[in-house]
């Protein structure tokens, strides 16, 4: 009995020496060096977040485990590797950057949990993050209460414009709207919709089913996967059966291999029905199999074969950090233009105050790899040139058709009349 | 002759195709020791496990006080009928210790809700304190069940079918691996205990039938071969000629 | 009525994918009583057995023999999974007969492990398998038709399904493993070496997750996490069918697939999933032990 | 002598108000950020004791726990989103083209709707499928896979039904509870007492109820499930108690969550995420109320800190864990305590045997 009590005074006293720990840790940190707080008085009153010393904190926040580590994994490389050649270049503010890197594990509750660490406890100056839209509604709330910056580097579906996050993946009218007029333009006008069961899939093809409508074209049918799902020989008889002209594919992650090696199997290549992508981009082809997939399309803002000096340079750099092997693709670019985004902003500003980098972000351009970008001061997404690209034989995509300069990005629709019910319904 | 408290009437016991029990009529009568003997397979323990409801027969019926049909009851509903069971293996509660075992077999009311209320009463203790008195484990008692010894683990398990205070006690081979002094205790035990119950008992040491019988049924096949007294059942010669032979001219050279 | 025979055959060819996901566990779990919940990841390196034989083949070999590459893929899965799963038998399992939910909770954290191990090795992306051209294309029956691969996946899972019943059924090595399965203390008594016979045992259920993973590749994404996806629906397969019924998993296999696909064809993908589930379970309330119902006499 | 006084003021329950005490006053030891994670941590260890009077006591082991714990976390959640929108559509309903609140949300427009749905909801399911399989005496890894099963069909309707649940998303982005600022440090602080409390109380709850006659009960049942039937004892009902019982626990900590940290998914329910509950209950040491606990705010902090310095790490550790928990410590950590605890006591006891010899 006695010494069972001792356990549990054991437990008390760990638990109160790690109470007094911590407390003691969180003065430390709080309480500043009263030189340096001389310092920054001098400077400026308000805090400068992340600012610490000679270097400027900056969160990193990906799946690096769990299902989503798949796609995340690359984005965050192309981050770091953007971070280390600003550091190369003299860093930001004359300061070098040091990453903070968190895992969000394919957890959106964890998502939010590290974005609470990074702000509070390491108090970052940025965060650089997510892939799934989920991640970012879950990082979204807590950027908001503590007034932080997140630069979010994915396509979505759009229908968000937070005051704390910069999107620098594209909105919906600049990959889908489009891809859907050039097909109508020249592949045909009957539809099949084929996605996974989640948020992006959903919101991306009511807004088709709009457009389909105000176009006059035909809609034959619509089908939703869960997410992970692997056998498509089902939905596949179903799109033999509608036999449409085009698929408009915004299938997530693994289906996709399932979808297009089964697709295949059935007989059905790309002279039969066209498969346009949303999410396929050259990372993901290689999972596929280039053999498999060839000569289908895909709507992006960036292919590794986009031709411009800058984007020529970052293969290069991309490659010899990463191997020869490494690939780069449209959120890969996405999240490395964003740093240096996000770079300019604070030079341009001064300091990495949050309030002060968001006024002085506003209509900032970067010559990024598929061309230039602009931030877009009304809603923070950026300003992007759209493509439609095939694949080919080597896994590479080729491009088919680009707009003649960026597209403002719209992520309500505002711009489009036929949108103006889904826009609507969400102004409430 | 008294009432029977148990009628067994035409039970089948089916196992795909293997009648381990087949039309079988039986009947247990109180404050009686009846020993059931038979060659391995001959269906004793199928019996046991018939009356419990541990296996379901396939037909027939099974009479309590000849008026309760038990046959479509559970388990557990069959105990509360008043019939307990201890089986061959002794089955007690490792993790709790020996005053902890008697205190859940306990005759009480087993229901959820009035376990969740369930606090101890003087009648109880008193009870329990007897029990163990009675077989031999007042010393044990806080000790788990678990580090008893062989012996103490098989009284243990009649104790706790003794606290349910059941009308009919059905055990099966109660003095497997026993020492002598173990069984003559174990033996004397179960004639106290049959004053005021039926005790039905699986047995195959003879020895042990011939002293403290007082009815002996022989099954063979799934069937009843003969019953009567223990004398009786060494002169039947049909008896002899399935099962007993050797073993009674052994039995009556000693 | 070519919308009924392409159901139905749908419905036979994803049979026959869980047929051969399960046929592994059917052995380990059906027989043995071990809850296997490394089974997905043995899957998973069948699959990337194949991915790296590709890739020899790709490096090594001419051109014209590439097709071989998956011909040679099958064995050696088999092989490499075998001897992992002997290893994992003989350093874990052993231990943990007796507490099968310990198996359980272990067998899961050494999946983690292993799923970590590939992404190590391989990295986090999907890596891609080129399909033998022997196996692009279709049967053509007028209107219909059957892929190639789907067939080749169904003749594999019948040819795994003969090979274990000659394996158990018919030679002196498979019946000292019922044997072992059906009575181990009197096989051990009949000098039967029970600890060679688990490890034999374990090995053979674990290889053909390894052969399953070898022929996944043709049909999906592989990757570190590929294992998960299917792991349930092969516990389900062997549970519907009756555990340590081989033959129960057979008809478990073919119905739940045939069932699946009829509903997903009627209703959707996300439905047709949970309506399996539920009839599953309905289905298990009815019959507890699966469609083969092995009774016996022992104590619990 | 010494040792009776030391038993006095150090009995059990002293030290447990002691800890009880000492996490109440923990928010002005803690920074906002560690209190709000030691919140978190105390909400898992909640449905950690839940789970262990089911699994540790009854030997019936759920890996489907995660969704007993969502379905208490959605019910609170339903009501906070409905908080942060005024009663309005909140943002996906009107993506998916729903122009009106669905029939299923309009309860959880009242808080305190919302709390007993959310301990309600779960003990109802988890009573109805207890009571199936229980009954049908499905039981040991059957059952563990069957709920395994159910966590696969809830997940795929909720991410599947997204006009209803947001899918994937899950929801979040929540404002006020009560009238009072979710986000704010007090309102949190708030929260982190209420979970402190519950915590005591359904730990008081649980001891209370395997201390005495029931405890011992559902220790038969663990240990000989079809002895207990022949004593009397109808082990289906009780399994089902206890089921609905932790299911309902688990609903309770669902909630408490969802108000500390602001977001539900199904990520948080699904199949990996149960599977780490029963961790937590193995590390801390099944069979004792005091194990969970510690199992559950161990591995969670484990999991924060490992995963802040190595990420890729993180999941080795986690697999090497559950192995070696279970290999080598299959009491738990408690469980270590014991053995060594015994260890002494022989050595006590032969020392006082020695005593007794030479005295005779």
């Amino acid at each position: 009995m006695r010494k069972q009590n001792f356990f549990y005074l054991l437990i008390l006293g760990l638990l109160a020496s790690f109470m007094v720990a911590c407390s003691a840790a969180d003065n430390a940190a709080n309480a500043t060096d009263p030189e340096e707080e001389a310092v920054d008085a001098t400077e400026e009153s308000d805090s400068n977040e992340g600012s610490d010393g000679d270097t400027i904190k900056v969160g990193i926040l990906h799946s690096l485990s769990g299902t989503m580590a798949i796609s995340e994994t690359s984005v965050q490389q192309a981050e770091l590797l953007a971070i280390k050649e600003i550091n190369e270049n003299g860093g930001v503010l004359g300061k070098q950057l040091e990453p903070v890197i968190e895992d969000g594990a394919s957890d959106w509750p964890t998502f939010a949990e590290k974005a609470n660490k990074l702000l509070q406890q390491d108090e970052v100056a940025t965060i650089f993050g997510g892939w799934t839209s989920a991640s970012r509604k879950a990082m979204l709330p807590v950027v908001e209460e503590h007034n932080g910056l997140l630069f979010y580097p994915v396509q979505y579906e759009g229908m968000e414009a937070s005051p704390n996050i910069f999107y620098t993946g594209a909105a919906p009218n600049q990959q889908i709207v489009p891809a859907v007029d050039w097909l109508l333009e020249n592949r045909g006008d009957s539809f099949f919709l084929l996605g996974s069961d989640y948020v992006f899939p959903r919101t991306a093809n009511a807004a088709i089913r709009a457009q389909l409508d105000n176009e006059g074209a035909e809609l034959v049918g619509e089908e939703y996967t869960p997410l992970g799902h692997t056998d498509y020989n089902t939905v596949i008889a179903k799109i033999k059966n509608e036999n449409p002209d085009v698929i408009f594919n915004t299938l997530n992650g693994d289906s996709n291999v399932a979808f297009f090696k089964q697709l295949k199997d059935a007989g059905i290549s790309s002279d039969d029905m066209t498969v346009l992508s949303v999410s396929v981009a050259e990372e993901e082809i290689k999972g596929i199999g280039a053999d498999v997939i060839e000569g289908h399309l895909t709507s992006w803002n960036y292919y590794q074969t986009t031709d411009t000096p800058e984007n020529e340079e970052f293969v290069a750099n991309y490659q010899e950090e990463y191997g020869e092997d490494a690939v780069t693709a449209d959120p890969i670019e996405a999240g490395y233009f964003g740093v240096y985004l996000w770079a300019q902003a604070v030079e341009e500003a001064g300091t990495t105050n949050v309030d002060e980098v968001r006024e002085a972000a506003k209509g900032i351009s970067y010559e990024a790899p598929n061309g230039t970008v602009t931030i877009d001061g009304d809603n923070q997404h950026v300003y992007k040139t759209v493509r439609i690209g095939e694949v080919q034989s080597d896994g590479m995509i080729s491009e088919l058709w680009q707009t003649e300069e960026p597209v403002k990005p719209d992520p309500y629709l505002d711009e489009y009349d036929w949108a103006s019910d889904l826009s609507e319904s969400l102004a409430e | 002759m008294s009432q029977a408290v148990l009628k067994l009437k035409k039970v089948i016991v089916d196992f795909s195709g293997f009648k381990a029990i087949n039309q079988l009529d039986f009947t247990v009568k109180p404050n009686c020791v009846h020993f059931v003997i038979g060659p391995n397979g001959a269906g004793k323990t199928t019996l046991l496990d018939v009356i419990c409801a541990k296996t379901k027969a396939t037909t027939g019926e099974i009479k309590l006080h000849s008026t309760k049909e038990l046959s479509k009851l559970s388990e557990d509903q069959i105990v509360h009928q008043g019939i307990s069971r201890k089986f061959q293996a002794p089955s007690i509660f490792q993790n709790l210790s020996v005053i902890d075992n008697l205190e859940i077999a306990m005759k009480q009311k087993k229901n959820l809700f009035s376990m969740m209320k369930a606090k101890w009463t003087k009648e109880q203790k008193k009870k329990i304190n007897e029990m163990l008195e009675l077989v031999g484990l007042k010393e044990v008692k806080g000790q788990l069940a678990g580090s008893l010894a062989h012996g103490q683990k098989q009284w243990l398990e009649i104790a706790m079918v003794l606290m349910q205070e059941p009308d009919i006690v059905l055990l099966d081979e109660p003095i497997a691996g026993m020492s002598k002094k173990e069984r003559d205790k174990t033996g004397e035990l179960i004639t106290k205990i049959a004053r005021d119950r039926a005790v039905l008992i699986v047995e195959h040491d003879m020895d042990f039938v011939k002293e403290y019988a007082d009815i002996v049924s022989v099954m063979h096949e799934g069937q009843l071969l003969f019953e009567g007294s223990m004398e009786e059942v060494q002169n039947d010669p049909t008896v002899r000629e399935v099962y007993l032979g050797r073993k009674v001219e052994e039995n009556v050279v000693n | 009525m070519n919308e009924i025979i392409l159901t139905l055959f749908n419905g036979v060819s994803l049979g026959s994918i869980l047929l051969l996901i399960a046929l592994g566990l059917a052995i380990t779990f059906g027989l043995m009583n071990v809850i296997n919940m490394a089974h997905g990841e043995l899957i998973m390196i069948g699959a990337y057995i194949t991915y790296v034989i590709q890739n020899i083949f790709i490096n090594y070999a001419p051109p014209e023999y590439f097709d071989l590459y998956f011909i040679i893929s099958i064995p050696v899965a088999l092989i490499v999974a075998a001897s992992i799963g002997m290893l994992l038998e003989v350093s874990l399992i052993r231990h943990l007969y007796k507490r099968p939910l310990d198996s359980l909770l272990a067998t899961w954290g050494v999946g983690l492990i292993l799923q970590q191990t590939a992404r190590s090795i391989f990295g986090a992306p999907n890596v891609g398998v080129t399909s033998p051209s022997f196996l692009s294309g279709g049967l053509e029956l007028g209107s219909l038709i059957l892929p190639y691969s789907r067939l080749f996946i169904l003749g594999l899972s019948i040819i795994c399904l003969i090979s274990i019943y000659i394996y158990f059924f018919r030679t002196a090595s498979g019946r000292r493993v019922r044997a072992v399965m059906q009575n181990r203390q009197m096989a051990e008594c009949l000098g039967v070496s029970t600890r060679k016979v688990d490890m034999l045992t374990f090995a053979i259920g674990s290889g053909f997750a390894g052969v399953a993973g070898c022929a996944l590749t043709l049909l999906g994404a592989i990757g570190p996490t590929i294992g998960t996806s299917y792991i349930i629906d092969a516990f389900m397969v062997v549970v519907v069918g009756g555990v340590g019924a081989l033959f129960g998993a057979v008809s478990g296999a073919f119905g739940i697939g045939i069932l699946n696909t009829v509903f997903e064809y009627v209703t959707n993908a996300t439905l047709g999933k949970v309506l399996i589930f539920i009839v599953i379970i309905a289905f298990l309330q009815w019959r507890p032990s699966g469609l083969v119902m092995s009774r016996s006499r022992s104590l619990d | 002598m010494q040792n009776t006084i030391y038993q006095k003021i150090w009995s059990q329950r002293v030290i447990l108000n002691l800890i009880f005490l000492l996490l109440l006053a923990a928010p002005l030891f803690l920074s906002d950020f560690r209190l709000n994670l030691l919140g978190k941590f105390l909400a898992f260890a909640i449905l950690a004791i839940g789970l262990d009077l089911l699994w540790g006591y009854t030997g019936v082991l759920s890996l489907g726990h995660g969704i007993f714990f969502g379905l208490g976390a959605y019910c609170m959640a339903m009501y906070l989103k409905l908080e942060a929108t005024g009663g309005g559509l909140p943002d996906f309903m009107a993506w998916s083209g729903m122009s009106e609140l669905p029939l299923i949300w309009i309860p959880f427009q009242y808080p305190i709707v919302a709390i007993i749905l959310g301990i309600l909801l779960p003990a109802i399911i988890a009573f109805m499928l207890g009571y199936l399989t229980f009954r049908n005496r499905i039981s040991g890894v059957y059952f563990t896979i069957l709920s395994q099963a159910l966590v696969l069909v809830v997940v795929t309707l909720f991410v599947g039904s997204q006009n209803l649940t947001g899918g994937s998303s899950g929801l979040t982005n929540f404002n006020t509870f009560f009238g009072f600022s979710v986000n704010s440090a007090t309102t949190q602080t708030a929260f982190y007492i209420i979970t402190v409390i519950v915590l005591g109380l359904v730990f008081f709850l649980s001891r209370k109820l395997v201390k005495g006659r029931f405890g011992k009960i559902l220790v038969g049942i663990r240990d000989g499930e079809n002895r207990m039937r022949f004593l009397g004892y109808s082990p289906s009902a009780y399994k089902t108690f206890i089921y609905t019982l932790s299911a309902a626990i688990a609903g309770l900590a669902g909630m408490l969550f969802v108000l500390q940290v602001g977001i539900i998914s199904p990520t948080m329910i699904g199949i990996i995420p149960s599977i780490e509950m029963v961790l937590w209950v193995a590390l801390g040491g099944r069979g004792t109320l005091i194990g969970p606990v510690i199992g559950a705010v161990l591995v969670n902090a484990a999991k924060t800190g490992f995963s802040e310095s190595y990420p890729d790490i993180w999941t080795y550790f986690l697999g090497l864990l559950f192995v070696l928990v279970v290999v080598f410590l299959p009491k738990g950590i408690t469980g270590l305590f014991e053995k060594w605890n015994d260890r002494r006591k022989k050595q006590d006891v032969s020392s006082s045997v020695e005593v007794e010899k030479s005295y005779s």
